[in-house]
């Protein structure tokens, strides 16, 4: 029913920032970096067997860097940029607004430092502008994340002259401009922006780093409801809709009038937490206890409706795949649960509380009044809170929580960059929920971030598996899939790390 | 100009719950759980970075500070940044206003357009089939969860049965061009523009949420017109104008009527209060942009500007609207204009 | 003509013995009130007994029978969880009642108490209290209602007290205007003359005889008190799963209406209707009764 | 007396359904009234004065059962029909508590001349002065100011003259006044009820003066109807009220209860009983149970009328 | 003989706006009274012109602006009310209200509200005292005791009215104030209610303040009659006297309008226009002026003063003549 060179798009929330740089500024700010700002470099796609296509990790493409090359000991980067690039405003694309940008994302701080970080892009002084086309990095020790780090949302290309022309004293990097506007280069345009209503994309048609998109506009709008924006799928009314229930996309999927297409989230695991530091999780035995009394089957089919793959059951003898995710040895086994409660003297049971996030209540919600159901059996009485999205990171900050249901993805597809974020006790990311801290894991975490593949890097992987599924600081329940839906006449879906859709590729027919 | 002495006396007399309302929204705020400054450090925050944005934000200082800080911005006309939109709260709840207001005001009409003839019909026969009738269906209209209803409205008329459009807010900008914002007023701004195509797109779009919404404001608007158009027609002066052999229309619709028009505007101050909370719902179901769907937003992501911002443009809101309602009572009633 | 013989101040009589048999005689009368009647004495029933009649438990899960549709087995179905939609739509009825009745009587209590004093001393008493309700009245009244749950968290109680606040300003307004109009009634200055204290004055004469309008203000109130709680649970502010709660189960539902499965959001709908109905035609019903103006 | 009456009633009765029972409000009414007479209708509460008054008028509401073998008025029958077209131009009527009776919201001018422009179609100007005529023909002082004037701004006998201009607008040949002067001060009454009587006898004009006080009667009036229950027990001329000659048990004692007509407080006299509930089955007498001289076929019907004199009739078998 | 009562410059002025401005209504100005004991005075006055207030002073519901009441030779007025209400003298000074529906508890049966105003005056009676003097009240008054379990709104206007006198004389009062007692009821109720009014009073020996607007009511049941205007007493003679020789050009106008079937037909002149506003008179103008059929440059350049016309009789007018006593009753 949409016109064929416009895509309606229907999310539960928006952006509330064109710029991810920008202080609290969300995750769908990513998204829409994404269409409206180039990166030096992209990753390449690749087609799975099932047919889906997904971004290629191990592929490097030119977007504003028509070439890079790396010196022997992969501390010095040069790239040699697009002469013909433009930004919207038609302004040229130099090294100059290259190095501001770079400049700009390690120092805004918050996030954006962070990711950076992760690629070893810390300093300023790391950045320099060799002429007006050449733009060189400079790092103290090589980092394989380095490069696929310049893919994401964050080192974005920004035009420093429009920017700057709205810096202010108190705001150097003209966060508060770029918030509201543009001032990107990439495939799209943001045309029109109403916050917490909708967002409108036009192509670009001056962009020169990748084939030019089918989509002359984009209209990305917000709906509150999941049952509404099934319902406008349904009929026809927009051509994507993302964010469903998995029931939705189960049922969509099965009854075949739109095109579902899930896929496994890469470094992906969604999981409930145990917090190590507070009774009577502090006990191993405890946390095996809980680990075999989860009635995974029942979240498996009940909760998320099957659009993961399990993560439980694995035959521990066989030991761990040098990946991640990988499955747990546990499976519903309530003689062992009991068992287990018994020898730490719990046979009695305990009081415990199950803390979710109230904006992942579709799932989390379910799949919280299952475990309450089943832990009841152990006479374990649980109480289940639900927390607002807005303060979930402060409550999985302040490790708080005895009990809670979580996931986590990475950007990056390294095991060792999720074990960082979630399991390291050294760093004590928000996203380490239990409380854990096992100098030994942390150890080999470390070592690691700085081995490139091999038999080395792949034992030490085996191994820090094999530790937190003895340990459990968090059972492993599902490996989600990313889940979106859309017309049968949308093509052109590319799975990309950040999960959220690329408006270059899609065509309609 | 004893109209305009009310005026403004009314005006003045709002003052102090327009400072109560900023203050019980204010701690409200407040206490809403969440910590905006983890929430502005974001996912890779640190107790020290957080403890930073907090003084940044000044919410280490005392309460009490803190209010006489948030008064001087609102001498400025500073409602301060909402975290979720990003944006200045004024120019959010600005160009949302207008959507809400559209919505309520249509909900409005609907709701006076079928109850008044209600309550006018029910009280010209009172205790018959048709009296007990009437009662039954606005009671029943009222009755109903104003979202129950909603969604019931789109599974049917839109997902089932196809003839109203799909409930994506306003009007659909992939299809119909905006009008020139002149009063923000779609039904009204399309007529400006002279674009009868998107006049009609705008006011489909609001059928189905105006009449949820209006449905429930049936009971309380048929409800006095009755008792009033009873009492009216039970009084000495309609009896002596029947007396005087007026006729009946006249009675009905010029004495009667006139003299209940006072009870039935000032119950509209309130079923417009009604009216806005339950837009809350309704904006929701429909995604209308407007400022109830915000404002839920806003409580449920502890974004205390936003929620300071709206509840402030809502008691301003009323207060303009009861001078609207005072203006109108006293050009119904001479009475009310020689009362203090 | 009528209002030759009827005088007004039957408004002001007391329910009493014969007064009773007016209302008996007034449902007689009138049907409709007289199956709202029949109607809370089944809600008050299935409060009472709901949990013992109930066929399944109200969090008892059936993981392979997830959203039933209605049968002999499942008389409304079941929902996602595999419970039975109608055992929880019957224990719900206590809650909600008991977070209705408690609303009302909480407002009803501060507004017996905030009301008349207000309408009785006037001068500052009255101007505190009418800013404050002014204050209270100058939000949108459900926007309060999320701001105080979703401040003090969204436990039942303090659902009950969001719903009860929100509330209070109408009973003052009606205990103030009741008040007021009786305080210079003449048989109030028989009682000042009789040396009664302004407080007994307040508890012995005049507050019992604006128990009917109260009461009248407390039936309507019933009814939108359960809509509160099921519009707070609608976005979210509600009482906590599993706990089975009209409004819960219909936002719960909400979720599955495009998908078919309309069991789990009608049938809990539809209860909460009917109770709100029923409360709405029996305050229509005991204002008919009350205020001769409106009755015929 | 060779002209024919302006109107008259034969055998009226009126019957009230209602939820408790027929309330039989008038029973056996008949009643003639001439050209330009002060006709008095005196009795208690509830005595049916009122719905008399309304009977004529035709400004029953449903609930009403109204049976007569002939009401005529000018001539002609009056049904529900021609009632409504004589309404505020032949009949009108004038009505207790003048405050409450005017429009609260509409000038008092505007009501005049709403009543003008309905019953003769006439240009807005013209119906504006005839409106002021009006008002000042009921000797309102400062007309022009006082049509602009809302009800509540004038005091309570201002409003009475109003309803009274309003009344006379259309120069009615009848006008019913029913307590018209009830609420008002003594002095105001006096001031209210010459200028009815005024312009009664200037333009020849009948009126029905419904009162509970029959010292007033009969000060005003040519001829008074003592009514009781829903019957009108006595009428007599007016000059019998003075003279206390009026002989039927229930008007008599009505006089002695009556403080004006008494000369000390022995003289007071309370009427025993009180008035009979109209539901369920009355004797044809409705007095029997409080009357002195009541004998057991006082019950029976029919009660003959009894004539002292063709202008004075009693229903009453007994009385002397 | 010492006086039961004395006013002296009694004054009630009642703070209104007028505009924006304040002003003074005053609604009883400068009014002296006495009272014997066992007497019965009358007061009668258009709408509005301060009867009930003034009753309400004496029956010290309401605190005077100003003056003086002496009840039984001790001061009263200065007292404040509550205070007084709880006074040994609260029981000898009791009301008769207006509105016999309005002046009974709804929620009360007859019993109790009699019952409830004996115990609160009356500190020490037990319960069984209590109601032996309700019952003694009750039967007083004539009210059947089968009635005494009723509520207001299942009893007639007349009972009503007997339930309010009932209460009232219940503490036995010296001073008993009614104030338009039977002005809602109806002739035959009103005339067994003055009735037994006159026979209270001759078996009690109480005396009365009775408030009518009705003359013939005052002529009935009054030794001597207080007639007032805006605020002021105008007339004040035995009751005789007032009407053989009314004094005032007021009192003239009220007798001329009551009305009278032997003045049939006859034409009298009637006052005309309504009075003037009780807020802010002048003090220097006869508050009658305007109204007043003799008004003469003096009337609106000095305020008469109440002066004696005649034994008895003293009369607030400029042109009031003195008149012979009458001496038949
Ligand atoms: N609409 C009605 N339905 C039932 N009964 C009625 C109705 N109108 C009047 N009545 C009855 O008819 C009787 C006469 O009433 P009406 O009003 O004529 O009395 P009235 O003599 O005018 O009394 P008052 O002096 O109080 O005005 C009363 O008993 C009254 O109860
Ligand atoms: N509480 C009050 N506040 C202001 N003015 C008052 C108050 N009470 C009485 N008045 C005014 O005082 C004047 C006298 O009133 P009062 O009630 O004494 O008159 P009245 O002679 O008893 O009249 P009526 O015959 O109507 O009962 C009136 O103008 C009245 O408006
Ligand atoms: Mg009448
Ligand atoms: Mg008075």
């Amino acid at each position: 029913k949409t016109p064929k060179d416009v895509l309606v798009e229907v999310g539960e929330h928006g952006p509330n920032s064109l710029d991810p740089m920008a202080p609290a500024a969300n995750e769908l700010s990513q998204m829409v970096a994404w269409q409206i700002y180039d990166r030096l470099v992209t990753h390449g796609l690749k087609t799975l067997p099932d047919g889906k296509t997904v971004y290629d990790a191990t592929k490097i493409k030119p977007e504003l860097a028509t070439s890079w090359n790396i010196n022997a000991d992969g501390t010095e980067m040069t790239f040699h940029l697009r002469k013909d690039a433009t930004f919207h405003d038609g302004s040229p694309v130099t090294a100059e607004d290259v190095k501001w940008s770079f400049d700009r994302a390690v120092a805004a701080g918050g996030f954006p430092t962070v990711q950076m970080a992760a690629g070893s892009l810390t300093d300023p002084n790391m950045f320099t502008a060799v002429d007006k086309y050449t733009f060189k990095i400079t790092l103290p020790k090589a980092n394989k994340l380095t490069l696929p780090d310049l893919v994401v949302p964050v080192p974005n290309i920004v035009n420093k002259k429009l920017a700057l022309e709205h810096a202010t004293k108190d705001d150097p990097w003209a966060l508060d401009w770029t918030r509201k506007n543009d001032a990107g280069g990439g495939p799209f345009e943001v045309t029109s922006w109403k916050p917490g209503n909708q967002i409108v994309f036009t192509r670009f048609d001056d962009w020169k780093s990748g084939d030019m998109p089918q989509m002359k506009r984009v209209v990305y709008r917000e709906v509150g409801s999941a049952g509404t924006r099934r319902a406008l799928l349904e009929k026809g009314d927009v051509d994507v809709s993302v964010g469903l229930p998995p029931k939705d996309y189960a049922e969509m999927a099965e009854a075949g009038k739109v095109k579902v297409i899930g896929t496994l989230m890469q470094n992906e695991m969604f999981y409930v937490d145990l917090n190590v530091t507070m009774k009577p999780f502090d006990n191993k035995k405890v946390r095996q206890a809980l680990a075999y009394a989860l009635p995974y089957d029942a979240i498996m089919s009940q909760a998320l409706y099957n659009r993961a793959e399990p993560m439980y059951g694995a035959d521990a003898a066989k030991g761990y795949a040098p990946k991640w995710p990988v499955a747990s040895p546990y499976d519903t086994d309530l003689d062992k649960a009991k068992a287990l409660l018994a020898e730490a003297g719990l046979s009695d049971g305990f009081k415990t509380d199950l803390y979710i996030d109230m904006s992942q209540t579709t799932v989390q919600e379910p799949m919280a009044l299952l475990i309450k159901e089943q832990l009841a059996k152990l006479n374990i009485d649980v109480t289940i809170h639900k927390v607002p999205g807005s303060d979930w990171f402060a409550k999985m900050g302040s490790k708080s929580m005895p009990m809670d249901i979580n996931y986590f993805y990475g950007w990056l597809d390294y095991p060792e960059y999720f074990y960082f974020w979630t399991y390291d006790g050294k760093n004590n990311a928000v996203f380490n929920t239990p409380n854990y801290n096992n100098p030994k894991l942390d150890a080999l975490t470390e070592k690691a971030r700085f081995l490139d593949g091999g038999p080395e890097y792949d034992k030490t992987i085996s191994a820090m598996n094999a530790i937190v599924m003895e340990d459990v600081p968090r059972i492993p329940v599902a490996h989600l899939y990313s889940d979106i839906a859309m017309q049968p006449n949308v093509d052109g879906y590319v799975y990309w790390f950040h999960t959220n859709l690329d408006y270059r590729f899609i065509t309609k027919h | 100009m004893p109209l305009l002495l009310t005026l403004l006396r009314r005006i003045g007399s709002a003052i102090p719950s327009v400072f109560g309302v900023i203050l019980v929204t204010f701690v409200l705020a407040r206490a809403l759980p969440g910590d905006p400054a983890a929430y502005y450090a974001g996912a890779s925050a640190t107790p020290d970075s957080i403890a930073q944005i907090r003084s940044q934000l000044g919410l280490d200082q005392p309460l009490i500070v803190q209010f006489f800080g948030y008064l001087g911005q609102l001498a400025h006309g500073n409602l301060g940044q909402s975290t979720s939109s990003g944006q200045a709260v004024l120019s959010d709840l600005i160009e949302r206003l207008p959507a809400s207001i559209e919505l309520t005001l249509t909900a409005l009409m609907f709701a006076l357009i079928v109850a008044i003839p209600l309550g006018i019909w029910a009280a010209t026969r009172p205790g018959s089939w048709v009296d007990h009738l009437c009662r039954l269906l606005v009671t029943l209209g009222a009755a109903f969860p104003t979202f129950f209803t909603a969604l019931t409205f789109v599974y049917i008329f839109y997902f089932q049965l196809d003839v109203a459009p799909e409930p994506l807010g306003r009007l659909s900008e992939i299809y119909y061009t905006m009008p020139p914002r002149v009063t923000g007023l779609l039904l009204i701004d399309t007529l400006l523009a002279g674009d009868p195509e998107a006049f009609r797109a705008a006011f489909a779009q609001l059928i189905l949420p105006a009449i949820s919404l209006g449905l429930f404001a049936l009971a309380p608007i048929a409800r006095v017109t009755r008792a009033a158009m009873l009492e009216a027609l039970g009084s000495d002066y309609c009896r002596t104008a029947r007396a005087m052999g007026l006729s009946r229309g006249r009675i009905l619709f010029v004495i009667a009527l006139r003299n209940a028009a006072l009870p039935i505007l000032n119950v509209l101050g309130m079923v417009f209060s009604f009216l806005l909370g339950a837009n809350v719902l309704i904006e929701k179901v429909f995604a209308w942009p407007g400022i109830g769907a915000y404002a839920v937003n806003a409580v449920i992501a502890s974004d205390y500007a936003a929620v300071q911002g709206f509840v402030l443009m809502m008691a301003l809101l009323f207060i303009v609207l009861n001078l609207v309602v005072d203006l109108f009572a006293s050009m119904a009633d001479p009475r009310v204009r020689y009362d203090d | 003509m009528t209002d030759q013989t009827q005088s007004p101040q039957t408004a002001l009589a007391p329910a009493t013995p014969d007064r009773w048999a007016e209302f008996a005689h007034l449902l007689r009368g009138n049907k409709i009130t007289f199956a709202a009647v029949l109607l809370l004495l089944l809600l008050v029933l299935l409060a009472l007994i709901g949990p013992a009649i109930a066929p399944y438990g109200a969090t008892t899960t059936d993981a392979t029978a997830s959203l039933e549709p209605p049968s002999a087995a499942h008389f409304f179905g079941t929902d996602a969880l595999g419970r039975d939609v109608f055992s929880r739509v019957v224990i719900a009825t206590r809650l909600d009642l008991a977070m209705a009745f408690g609303a009302v009587v909480l407002s009803f209590a501060v507004g017996l108490i905030l009301g008349p004093i207000a309408g009785y001393f006037g001068g500052w008493a009255d101007t505190v209290i009418g800013r404050f309700v002014d204050t209270l009245m100058a939000f949108p009244l459900f926007v309060l209602a999320m701001g105080i749950v979703a401040a003090l968290g969204n436990s039942v109680g303090n659902i009950v007290l969001a719903t009860a606040i929100i509330n209070l300003p109408f009973y003052i307004r009606t205990a103030r205007a009741e008040v007021n109009m009786r305080r210079d009634l003449t048989y109030v200055e028989a009682a000042r003359m009789a040396g009664n204290s302004p407080w007994r004055i307040l508890a012995v004469h005049i507050v019992p005889n604006i128990l009917p309008a109260m009461v009248v203000q407390a039936s309507l109130n019933l009814g939108w008190a359960i809509l509160n709680a099921a519009g707070l649970s609608f976005i979210g502010l509600g009482v906590r799963p599993p706990t089975p709660e009209w409004g819960i189960m219909v936002s719960e539902g909400a979720g599955y209406i495009f998908s078919g499965e309309w069991w789990t959001f009608t049938f809990p709908g539809l209860a909460l209707v009917l109770a709100v109905l029923c409360f709405n035609l029996l305050g229509d019903g005991l204002r008919d009764l009350l205020d001769p103006r409106s009755r015929t | 007396m060779t002209a024919p009456p302006l109107l008259t009633i034969d055998k009226l009765s009126l019957d009230f359904d209602t939820r408790s029972g027929t309330v039989k409000a008038l029973e056996d009414i008949d009643l003639t009234l001439n050209k330009g007479e002060i006709l008095g209708i005196v009795g208690e509460s509830g005595s049916g004065k009122s719905v008399l008054s309304f009977a004529i008028m035709g400004l029953l509401d449903e609930a009403a059962k109204l049976r007569a073998d002939k009401i005529s008025f000018g001539g002609m029958a009056l049904n529900a029909k021609s009632v409504a077209e004589m309404r505020g131009r032949e009949l009108s009527m004038i009505f207790q508590s003048p405050r409450t009776a005017l429009n609260p919201i509409r000038k008092v001018g505007k009501q005049i001349e709403d009543v003008l422009v309905r019953h003769a179609p006439l240009p807005r100007k013209a119906a504006k002065s005839a409106a002021i005529a009006a008002l000042r023909q009921v000797r309102i002082p400062d007309p022009e100011r006082r049509y602009n004037a809302y009800p509540f701004e004038l005091s309570g006998g201002m409003c009475q003259r109003v309803m009274i201009a309003m009344a006379l607008a259309c120069d009615p040949t009848l006008l019913i006044a029913d307590e018209p002067t009830t609420g008002l001060d003594v002095t105001t009454q006096a001031v209210v009820m010459d200028l009815i009587r005024d312009i009664a006898a200037e333009r020849n004009m009948a009126v029905i003066l419904i009162t509970h006080d029959l010292a007033l009667a009969g000060e005003y009036c040519d001829r008074v109807a003592v009514m009781h229950a829903g019957h009108i027990v006595e009428v007599a001329p007016a000059a019998q009220v003075a003279q206390n000659a009026l002989r039927h048990p229930y008007a008599r004692r009505l006089f002695a209860a009556t403080p004006a007509a008494s000369a000390e407080l022995e003289d007071l006299a309370a009427i025993p009983g009180s008035l009979p509930d109209l539901r369920g089955t009355l004797p044809a007498c409705r007095y029997m149970a409080r009357c002195e001289i009541a004998r057991p076929d006082c019950a029976q019907a029919p009660l003959p009328a009894h004539d002292i004199s063709p202008s004075h009739l009693v229903r009453c078998r007994y009385c002397p | 003989m010492t006086p039961l009562l004395q006013a002296t410059a009694l004054r009630k002025l009642y703070p209104v706006k007028q505009g924006w401005s304040r002003a003074q209504l005053h609604a009883v100005d400068d009014v002296d009274l006495t009272l014997a004991p066992g007497e019965c005075l009358g007061l009668v006055g258009e709408s509005g012109c301060g009867k009930s207030t003034l009753a309400r002073l004496i029956a010290r519901l309401i605190a005077p602006s100003d003056g003086g009441i002496r009840f039984d030779g001790q001061e009263i007025a200065e007292t404040d009310l509550r205070t007084f209400a709880r006074s040994p003298e609260r029981a000898q000074i009791q009301v008769v209200f207006q509105d016999p529906h309005e002046s009974l508890n709804p929620g009360f049966t007859a019993m109790r509200i009699v019952s409830d105003h004996i115990r609160s005056l009356i500190p020490g009676l037990t319960p069984i005292q209590v109601t032996a003097r309700a019952e003694a009240a009750f039967e007083d008054v004539g009210l059947p005791l089968s009635l005494a379990r009723r509520y207001p709104h299942q009893l007639s206007g007349g009972q009503k009215a007997r339930v309010g006198i009932a209460r009232a004389i219940a503490v036995e009062p010296k001073l008993l104030i009614l104030d338009e007692p039977t002005s809602a009821l109806d002739v035959s109720v009103q005339a067994v209610i003055l009735k037994l009014l006159g026979v209270l009073r001759a078996k009690r020996g109480i005396s009365y303040i009775f408030v009518s607007h009705d003359l013939e009511v005052i002529r009935l049941i009054c030794d001597r009659v207080a007639v007032m205007y805006l605020g002021k007493i105008v007339e004040c003679a035995p009751t005789a006297q007032l009407f053989a020789h009314p004094a005032h050009p007021y009192t003239r106008a009220l007798i001329a309008g009551s009305p009278d079937p032997a003045r049939r037909g006859l034409k009298t002149e009637r006052l005309q226009g309504s009075a003037t506003s009780p807020i802010n008179p002048d003090p220097n103008r006869c508050r009658f002026a305007g109204r007043c059929p003799l008004t003469a440059p003096e009337c609106t350049a000095q305020m008469p003063q109440l002066r004696a016309v005649g034994p008895d009789q003293s009369a607030a007018c400029h042109f009031a003549q003195s008149a012979p006593a009458k001496t038949e009753s």
